[in-house]
């Protein structure tokens, strides 16, 4: 399957994805889920007081989970921002269904442990529950907004290296990010929902709130002191955090991407303005806004809660023991070898 | 006169004697570290041992680089050790195969292959550690490999399974962190040198406080599999006290992929 | 039926993309949807490792020679939430295993099923011993 | 009651101290400002003395007269011109760049040797032992095949790794024999111009490293008996052996100012896996002037690279020669 193929599926998929959610009935899940109470907007005037640490911040600590079956963007046929709360159990029960559906045997689906047998389907984890129709709030539409000319450019030039380096399984350099244990979707920032151990871990200290992602044990240690962004000479995957209390509201702003793990098209640029704020024990209401004139005219901002959820975290090497990449790798070339020795039989 | 002379001399001398055998056989340590708001001894901050015991934690001499084109920047300092009593209690067999390791370095370090340091050698790394503190998790950030340890301070359970990192529960003894770590894989290395360790390992390390930049960092090693008895090493932690000081991404996972993967690279059609 | 493998292929294909989903990588790239296999054997080790865990199976041949099979399985982190420990499966379970044969042509699978003596399957409904099925908060 | 077994002797030292500069003669020897007796400053160890007595001479001591005689052929022997067209003429002129001996300080004295000890000023005999090191040390020379094959079949000096100034025991360099001494408390250092190799020896009793730890130098630990500084280095790493010596070899030195200009400087060397005895060696070092300019060796040593490019293009030379000869 090459790269071509493999996007034309991937746009398939959005449109497959969306229709069904709208159409297919849907099937009882495997096991309930067990779920967080829904994040509604807080109803103004019903205070919730966040605990404190023993330094007097605001506390987040804890175990949390972004795991959500809200989509970052409106499905097409929704026009409303919120479900009904029984639209948006159906929404998550359709989900549900679709996650934990077998396959058929002997169809390349079927290629793949039984999620449900590791506990990775999503309804057998705590889910952040919101009525919500999109993670996506401005533009009101709830959807990103148009991607700006410079940055068509940029995706079609990134389009033209990573066929200029041929095809996906030609070389581990090929392969996706996430199957090389780089990064996942998890770490960001913006904290995006990982699919699965979509899980975090909050610690804080003087000076320092401290997130811990379960994949790949990514840390984001972010300063509180006001201190400066370091020279743009120092560019990270993860970019580099700095935070501040605005009341009891976490606001954290990043730059200074290295722009290999690109968030929607996004630029090295990117500035990402994230804001955490203890909505209720078992709630981190969690926004963020996206700003990047050189791929969007103008910024975007979505929510997406964090569940409380239990702990504890348990190491996830995954570089380690990644032996998959080395057997899609070697099943490349065997199949490459098996297809030369087919044409040169052939030819004889 | 010269009587004189030698009698205070005498009395000098014996007041600076009485000094140092108090100073040395003293046990509590003088030093009191300010307090984290819980009235806790307060470790947090960026930390880094300015050591060889990467290189090789028991003694050892100056040597060449494995690696010819890396000449005088790839090669080994020497260092004094940091294991008490300076050898390693290796039953016969397994200082047989740390030999092998040794010899073995380029193929088998898993510090070559960007693989999680296990514990304690995560803890003097040339890399820098933070250190943060709270009343349930303190947590040991390494920059390198993005390796991190949660020590559980209550909630205190036995390592579900094996990992790199292992699993660690700690208590405050007095001025020092206890950390008992125990549940890891046999995978990781204690150095360059090819000194190791099984699944047995257990690790118990203790922080204390020593200036307001310093830590002492000792630790207690048990691998019944690999040593015949019990054995201890430690060394000083140093605050990194730039203001500005944090810890970078050392994500090295894509600076290692040709050597561990590139003989599965696509050769151009012939 | 075909929708449900629009579905799946999309799923699929949305993990490539963004990296998503329940794994990590591309199975049909490491294992061959043309040699499904069955195996029964008995388990010599459990990798409780990521990205994907690895179960060490002892399978008897017909002509009685034991050969090892190496299988891959998920992510052991939300069984360990769970309650799932490594000595929730003990050395020596009898188990089946439906799956696929990896590409490389190695003593390699995927499990597609994991199914103990008494035809349920493993880590599901509380059939794990040990497993608590659900979050501990 | 450790601290009054301490406090004895302390005592006693102190007692044995007094005595011994109540006998000393009279030179007060220059205190640093922390109370070390003061041996700051630059010196040479530049000697036409050689380290063994030559075969002819029988006495310990020349006459003035017989050393300055001596001192005179030994210069001209070096400042002799070369016969011009022989491969001993090619070289730069020493004397126009002041690298005779006699150019500089010259550290003198009227030994016939600098080795005073076995009495007859040579070294002492071999072990049976040190015959079977120098035996596998010749065939592994040879292993390593002619001097120029390699850059690591060449001489150490040539290569730019060590050079016979910095010892321990600090020899005679032949030129740029200089030192420079600076003390602080707890420390004496000893920076050797060849090379800028240091010792920095500490002062506080600390005992030797772990027996893994070897170096080229060795290692070396000081103290103070009265006015005398004594060294003791062992763990050496054998790779450059003093007059044969094994990487086991202990070296004691022991300085000691006498006048303004002049420290005292005797050496014993024991290693028993390569001498049948300890042997001592009494030599002298002369205040010089400084400053000591960077010897750096190693970043410009063009010569070995022309050394060796030499040497593969006469290989080949030779090959072509064959190879015509063999055709023909």
């Amino acid at each position: 399957m090459n790269r071509r193929s493999l996007v034309s599926v991937g746009i398939l998929v959005l449109v497959a994805a969306v229709v069904l959610s709208a159409t297919i009935a849907a099937q009882a899940p495997a096991s309930a889920a067990k779920a967080a109470p829904a994040a509604k907007a807080a109803p103004a005037g019903k205070a919730y007081t966040p605990p404190k640490t023993p330094d007097g911040q605001p506390d987040l600590q804890g175990f949390w989970t972004n795991s959500t079956y809200v989509p970052l963007e409106r499905p097409q046929g929704v026009t409303k921002e919120f479900y009904t709360p029984d639209e948006a159990e159906e929404a998550i029960k359709k989900a549900a269904a679709r996650e934990a559906e077998q396959t058929e045997p002997g169809t390349t689906a079927d290629v793949h442990y039984d999620f449900s047998q590791f506990g990775l389907d999503r309804s057998q984890s705590t889910i952040a529950k919101s009525l919500r129709t999109s993670l996506v709030v401005d533009p009101p539409d709830g959807k990103i907004p148009p991607v700006n000319a410079q940055g068509q450019k940029r995706a079609a030039d990134r389009a033209a290296a990573r066929k200029a380096a041929g095809g996906q399984y030609d070389s581990v350099q090929n392969m996706p990010i996430g199957s090389r244990c780089i990064i996942m979707g998890g770490a960001g920032p913006p904290m995006m929902n990982a699919g699965y151990n979509a899980n975090y871990q909050i610690v804080q200290s003087p000076g320092y709130v401290m997130i811990l992602t379960e994949m790949i044990h990514d840390v984001r240690v972010i300063p509180l002191d006001n201190r400066t962004q370091p020279p743009q000479g120092v560019r990270q995957w993860t970019g580099v955090s700095r935070g501040r209390w605005e009341g009891n509201t976490l606001v954290v702003e990043t730059t200074n991407f290295n722009g290999k793990n690109a968030f929607r098209g996004a630029s090295e640029n990117m500035k990402v303005t994230e804001r955490f704020t203890r909505v209720a024990d078992d709630m981190i209401d969690y926004k963020f806004t996206v700003e990047d004139p050189a791929t969007w005219d103008r910024t975007w901002t979505a929510e997406a809660p964090l569940a409380k959820t239990g702990g504890p975290i348990f190491e996830f090497a995954c570089h380690e023991t990644n032996y998959g990449i080395a057997n899609i790798l070697a099943g490349a070339r065997a199949e490459e070898k098996q297809k030369a020795e087919q044409a040169k039989k052939g030819s004889n | 006169m010269r009587n004189r002379f030698l009698t205070r001399v005498t009395v000098v001398a014996i007041g600076l004697c009485v000094a140092a055998v108090t100073l040395v056989t003293a046990q509590t340590p003088a030093y009191r570290a300010p307090r984290a708001p819980d009235g806790k001894p307060n470790l947090g901050g960026i930390w880094q041992a300015i050591n060889t015991a990467n290189w090789d934690i028991e003694a050892h001499s100056a040597a060449p680089s494995p690696v010819l084109e890396l000449g005088a920047a790839g090669a080994v300092p020497g260092g004094l050790g940091v294991v008490e009593g300076g050898t390693l209690p290796y039953r016969p067999e397994a200082l047989a195969k740390r030999n092998e390791n040794r010899a073995n370095r380029l193929k088998l370090d898993p510090e070559i292959k960007c693989y999680l340091p296990g514990v304690p050698r995560a803890t003097y790394m040339p890399f820098p550690f933070q250190i943060i503190q709270s009343q349930k998790h303190i947590m040991l950030i390494h920059e390198y490999a993005g390796a991190v340890r949660t020590i559980y301070m209550t909630d205190q359970t036995e390592a579900p399974a094996d990992s790199w990192m292992g699993w660690s529960n700690g208590r405050w003894e007095g001025e020092s962190l206890v950390v008992d770590t125990k549940g890891f894989n046999d995978l990781s290395w204690f150095d360059r040198s090819g000194n190791f360790h099984s699944d047995a390992l257990h690790v118990v390390e203790r922080f204390t406080p020593r200036s307001a930049d310093t830590l002492n960092y000792e630790v207690t090693v048990e691998d019944p599999k690999v040593f015949t008895r019990p054995w201890k090493m430690s060394m000083p932690l140093y605050r990194r006290v730039e203001p500005n000081a944090q810890i970078l991404e050392f994500r090295c996972v894509e600076f290692v992929e040709d050597l561990l993967y590139g003989h599965l690279r696509k050769q151009p059609s012939q | 039926m075909r929708a449900k493998l629009v579905v799946v292929v999309a799923c699929a294909g949305l993990l490539l993309m963004v990296g998503q989903a329940r794994a990590h990588h591309a199975f049909a790239a490491e294992f061959d949807v043309n040699k499904p296999l069955t195996l029964k054997g008995s388990l010599i080790k459990w990798e409780m490792v990521n990205p994907h865990s690895w179960f060490h199976v002892a399978v008897k041949e017909p002509d009685g020679k034991v050969t090892e099979w190496l299988i891959e399985g998920g992510s052991p982190n939300q069984l360990i939430r769970m309650g799932v420990t490594k000595n929730t499966v003990p050395i020596g379970t009898e188990l089946t295993i439906e799956g696929y044969r990896a590409k490389d042509g190695g003593l390699k699978a995927v499990g597609r099923n994991f199914v103990l003596p008494d035809g349920s399957r493993l880590f599901l409904g509380g059939s794990a011993p040990g497993g608590t099925g659900g979050d501990k908060k | 009651m450790t601290s009054m077994k301490v406090t004895a002797t302390f005592v006693i030292f102190v007692t044995f101290a007094i005595f011994v500069r109540a006998q000393a003669p009279a030179y007060k020897v220059p205190r640093t400002p922390d109370g070390q007796p003061d041996l700051q400053g630059f010196w040479s160890n530049a000697t036409y003395t050689p380290l063994e007595r030559p075969d002819n001479v029988t006495k310990e001591f020349y006459t003035p007269e017989e050393a300055a005689a001596a001192e005179k052929a030994a210069a001209a022997r070096e400042s002799a011109e070369t016969e011009p067209g022989t491969v001993a003429d090619v070289h730069y002129d020493f004397t126009q760049f002041g690298l005779d001996r006699s150019q500089a300080t010259l550290a003198r004295s009227l030994r016939t040797s600098l080795i005073v000890d076995p009495k007859n000023g040579k070294l002492p005999p071999i072990t049976a032992e040190g015959k079977k090191i120098l035996a596998a040390r010749a065939e592994e020379a040879k292993r390593l095949g002619g001097r120029w094959d390699s850059a690591q079949s060449n001489q150490l000096d040539d290569r730019c790794i060590i050079m016979a100034g910095p010892g321990p025991p600090m020899m005679d360099a032949a030129y740029n024999s200089n030192y420079h001494i600076v003390q602080a408390p707890g420390y004496v250092m000893i920076l050797t111009e060849m090379i800028h190799d240091v010792r920095v020896i500490p002062l506080d009793g600390r005992p030797q490293p772990p027996a893994a730890v070897r170096q080229w130098m060795g290692v070396s630990r000081g103290r103070w008996e009265g006015d005398t500084l004594v060294v003791e280095t062992t763990n050496f790493n054998g790779k450059n052996p003093f007059r044969g010596s094994t990487e086991n070899m202990k070296v004691i030195e022991r300085l000691r100012r006498v006048a303004d200009d002049t420290i005292e400087y005797n050496f014993t060397v024991e290693d028993k896996s390569m001498w049948v005895q300890a042997w001592s060696v009494e030599a002298v070092m002369r205040k010089t002037a400084g400053p000591l300019f960077e010897h750096a060796c190693h970043e410009g040593n063009y010569g070995l690279y022309n050394t060796l490019v030499g040497a593969r293009l006469e290989d080949q030379k030779a090959a072509e020669g064959a190879a015509k000869k063999d055709s023909k």
